[in-house]
């Protein structure tokens, strides 16, 4: 069959057949290194079986038991040979749900072609020579791409809404619960299950996802459990995009009509000074009450910052576009080569695929939840529906409570009160994210 | 020693949704007082500066206008 | 009052109060990478007493007698508490300064957020790992971005007002009196007063300060005393944003009111070839007489060719705009990493603050002096006030020279005569840098 | 041999102030002859390019009021 | 002579003469590094004496017998001296080249200047700690750089004149006749002339000059014989540029006047989802057939995806805009890092030069000829001119098909039948590459 | 024993243009039968995106002229 197989090659070649013995071939790829120092000639015949036995067909087919992960280590044939094209056809189905669907396209077109790259057999394209993993020590194993893309994000975050009326940030909080909530669920499964073995680190880095928050979720992810990397991110994203499918049976499921249709009140205006002291109020609590937390609400204040400051309107440009566009690639393809199949292509990952979502589904509840408690208490009530705002997935989220809400009344707009909850819920993230650097540190 | 991870994540939960909240509350209060301090002590002269640039922009339109209509007009005389 | 603070917190965070005594609470802080490796299981009233003990308030309060500076050297508990506080309140000013007087914001915002976060408790986002210290690592250490932002400056920088008027270019030599006297002046501080012990290398990266050119400031000092680089950065910033107010008193106090009403010449027109050939012409000057000027004049006239060649207008814009903005950020927030309590707080600072003041007032006086001697020399002569452009500081000190002008003859328009001497000034500030990479390489 | 560092700090700016005259002189010597040398052999056109390029803005304007006047007088008519 | 020249600077510099014995000046630089650490005084005429012999007039006169090359190897008097300002001369002429003459100004201007920053002695701007050196490190030591500059060349190409005649690609095939051409002359030349001793591997990164391709000659060089970079990428590019003075005579001399009128049908409309799918399917084929093309095609099918998806625009602009253009100036300062008079100035250069030439010749030729070739068998004609475009050099050589058409037809507008050869001889100088790195892996 | 550079260089030739094309073959071949699938299942629409954007910019440019001209109109009133 692998004679064949070379011969069938050879004879589409154009080039006339070659007997090489597989014997032959297999001791000839055995060693590399030795031929690369003192060049030996060869036949051509023998240039042909070398040259058939170097391509993907053959790879894919005969697994090189020699072949190491692009981390170093051991290989199943599996992951060598069919797990690649299997992974590359999961590349293909994220292609089509970013192109198609419209799912998250800026960061999961490149994750996903990182991906395709990462399941190349032969070119190691995600070892440490490989582009892909230059690009993940550049700037993923350092954790700098993640930050950068926060910085930018808070260039392009508007706390106005939430401003104006503070106390929807609870409802930015409790969705939180999908992140907490989760991480007992993980540590659950292994604990009683058996199926799976996630430690604690592990557990958090995938109950993160449940902040809906992707950069927090690649920081989280490099920091507790790089190995989880690419299954975090890609569920992250995707759940991220599928928000107006998950959420709005939740949140009708958890109201009534009459709180659907709870209007508020027009958002009061916000001076140019408060949204500009407001990120480093924030920041000065963080370092006040959770320092570890700093370096994501750090990177998100300084953009956010230097927006409002006003005077570095060409700084601020550059973090929302080539800054922001450059660094949003190089993550993609870097997290995409985290998509290989000895990688990805385990157990685990159904498990972080399945946690992810009860993670966003109990955060959407969450939120309901915490704005129906809130209107227990005196004062003006808040419509329910923004309360899955608080998951984060800016402006996702946002965007679907108005347009559950304007199903039940078209004059009800609810975008803006639904930011606040919205904005609050990155800052909440990044506070559970740092919490968990805190346990672990 | 075994350590039994549910009671862990359980203690993590507690004590991640309690900083959680404490931190957004702290937020809130402090947002509370900041603009508090600004209305009273830096209040804004009134028009909100996206008005004035929605002005600005309409201005630089009435201007090519005004510019193509007395070309126009030039040209037709 | 340990104990009690711990329970305050404990009593904010609606958890319940616990009883952790500080000893059991000290032992936990003490082994946390014994911790990290095998988890060991916490009561809930323990990860709270962890949580309380790894708030900023505490670390500030409580200084940690194992932490280590950014160096990985020791610090003193002023500097590990009560310092950073106030290194905070620094942030705070220069953020005030920028926004609200003007003041360079492009560059100081990144160095005063850079030096917010680098002064955040447990955080230790300017150490190795943290993301400050990963862009200091990156391109500060290796003096890159500096060289990067010079070569953007050259892209917008117009030489055509000293091609028409080439002996101006004296005024921008004579300026750099205020270097290298200034490094006279740090080194007998030195050895007279006993306050101060600054080395020559220390005392040649303060004067540079005089050379009222940023860049060329800050990379001296990554070369020649990195551990003054905060506060000089700083001071040279500052400064160059007080130019407005500094130079106007020195530039009456020597000048007579005839003097100052001196009409200059029309400038000649200057032909596009003239400007493509003098970025080579100076660099080859620099090569000839010094080349160890030649990474920075190199980079200047780099930037500047590619604008005067008109051939490359993309490569242009982008030096000009996203590379220079983006370096500016992370050049901002390296610089920034240096502010850290431990390397600003120390009687140094008030020394180079001191000693940046003087330099630029007698870089300013020495400039408008040599254009009085020059017009001891018969020939047209040349209206003083230009001279104090001679600086650098573009193109701020040419718009002083303008303005002062403008007080004593309306109709006297200095703006282009004093862009001569002020380019000039930046070449001259770098030559002087030469000198001092020549004198102790 | 303990080191005046008040003497060396001065040699260095005789040193450093010398050099960077030194070659702000002879780059003022080589921009007279560069600009001689061009003027002779490779005179300018004439025509400044700034104000080409303020031709050609204002070249632009122009076609754009044009368009404009063309399509109200269609749609007036 | 040499305390005369001395003597002669001092003079100039307006400070007296001094009667430093030229032996003390030798054993002063001797020890430059001892002098650093416990500094020691010096008379001011010693420290003039130094700063003379710190010039590079004097470093060109008197070479250095301890100075090393940047890449820490001895030198020749020759290289340290005048060998470096004939080198610099070679930068004007290219500066010459790319701004009067329009030759591929984008990238001979970064490399012109980065091989006169290279060439200066004493700066040592191209060592390991100059910044030309970091550069070189950061992205082309590791073959970043030129796989994202082929990312933004994807971006910016179109496939639809090939998709609309795809069997036009064999003329980017048979094109490719002059790298494997090159390569045999230049092995030839090793084995027969005694003159050159050039290895399989150094052959081979010559010869790719003939795919007429930047990026993936520099690629190519980098991985092969990084010690001959420079000369490769400086005949690559002035080779691209020579295309209008190269090909026509050839296109003319193969040709007969029938052949060259001959019209082709207009080309086809082509979907949009065929140029979606188009880099994929490409990519795919590299990974069954050669996965080693898979970081050169992988790269370039990125940017075409991302493009063509139309739903990252703004990571599409950036890649064809902000990042390509920062990329392009720090891969051009890279490159001319290899430019230093000891990699440059050897007789290899001149027969790297001559192949190279040799390469464009023989891929133009070899694609006219491809043409009639196909033109025997039945179907509709193609005109041979558009041969000439299958050795790329995009989207120059279609240009220069289209020119020498309408020579002889004003009417026969062969622009975008020639694109389609012209883009396939992109993937077919990929597949070429992939072949040697295959070869030699 | 020595190897003959010329003798390996032509066989890389052999080798390297057989690859070439056959990969170039293998394009031509799937780009063939691609654009026969997308032909059958997935055609397109009809209207050319180019002359889609052209539309679009043609349309913007009269609404600017019709902003103009009504300004215009209202100022020569
Ligand atoms: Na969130
Ligand atoms: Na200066
Ligand atoms: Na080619």
């Amino acid at each position: 069959m692998r004679t064949l197989f070379i011969k069938l090659l050879l004879a589409l070649s154009l080039f006339g057949a070659v007997s090489a013995s597989a014997s032959d071939a297999y001791a000839a790829r055995e060693a590399p290194a030795v031929e690369q120092k003192a060049y030996e000639s060869h036949s051509i015949g023998h240039l042909l079986a070398n040259f058939a036995k170097s391509t993907g067909v053959y790879a894919i087919l005969y697994p090189n038991p020699d072949e190491m992960s692009a981390l170093g280590k051991p290989m199943s044939d599996f992951h060598k040979g069919w797990g690649r094209v299997i992974m590359i056809l999961v590349a293909f189905v994220l292609f089509y749900l970013a192109i198609a669907k419209g799912f998250e396209p800026l960061l999961l077109l490149p994750i996903g072609f990182g991906g395709l790259l990462s399941n190349i057999p032969v070119a190691d394209i995600a070892g440490p020579h490989g582009f892909l993993g230059v690009i993940y020590q550049a700037g993923l194993a350092n954790e700098l791409f993640p930050i950068i893309i926060f910085m930018g994000v808070g260039a392009m975050t508007d706390f106005g809404p939430l401003l104006s009326n503070p106390k929807t940030a609870l409802l930015g909080g409790a969705a939180q619960f999908g992140i907490f909530g989760t991480l007992v669920g993980a540590v659950a499964l292994s604990q009683y299950t058996g199926l799976f073995d996630f430690t604690l680190q592990q557990a958090s880095a995938i109950s993160i996802i449940g902040g809906a928050d992707g950069p927090t979720s690649i920081y989280i992810a490099t920091k507790l459990a790089p190995e989880l990397l690419g299954a975090i991110a890609v569920a992250s994203y995707s759940y991220m995009a599928l928000v107006p499918i998950i959420q709005p049976p939740i949140m009708k499921a958890l109201t009534n009509a009459k709180e659907r249709k709870i209007k508020m009140t027009t958002l009061r205006h916000v001076s140019r000074m408060e949204k500009l002291i407001f990120p480093i109020l924030v920041l000065v609590l963080a370092i006040l009450v959770l320092p570890d937390s700093t370096p994501l609400i750090g990177a998100f204040a300084f953009g956010n910052f230097l927006k409002e400051s006003g005077v570095v309107e060409r700084l601020s440009n550059t973090l929302q576009n080539a800054l922001i566009n450059i660094v949003t690639i190089f993550l993609g393809l870097g997290v995409g080569s985290k998509l290989a199949a000895d990688q990805f292509l385990v157990a685990d990952t159904l498990a972080i695929l399945a946690l992810g979502m009860v993670a966003f589904s109990v955060g959407t509840a969450a939120g309901v939840i915490m704005a129906k408690i809130m209107n227990l208490f005196p004062g003006t009530k808040i419509n329910p529906l923004i309360g899955s705002a608080g998951v984060s997935a800016v402006p996702m989220a946002a965007r679907v409570s108005n347009k559950v809400g304007m199903e039940y009344d078209r004059n009800n707009m609810l975008l803006m009160h639904a930011m606040g909850p919205n904005v609050a819920g990155v800052i909440g993230s990044a506070v559970a994210a740092g919490v968990m650097i805190s346990i672990f540190a | 020693m075994e350590v039994n991870l549910v009671a862990e994540g359980l203690k993590f939960m507690v004590l991640g949704m309690g900083i959680v909240f404490l931190f957004l509350t702290l937020m809130i209060l402090a947002m509370n007082v900041m603009s508090k301090i600004i209305h009273r002590y830096f209040p804004e002269p009134h028009a909100a500066e996206s008005g004035k640039s929605a002005l600005a922009a309409a201005d630089k339109l009435k201007k090519v206008a005004a510019i193509a209509a007395a070309i126009h007009h030039h040209n037709t005389k």
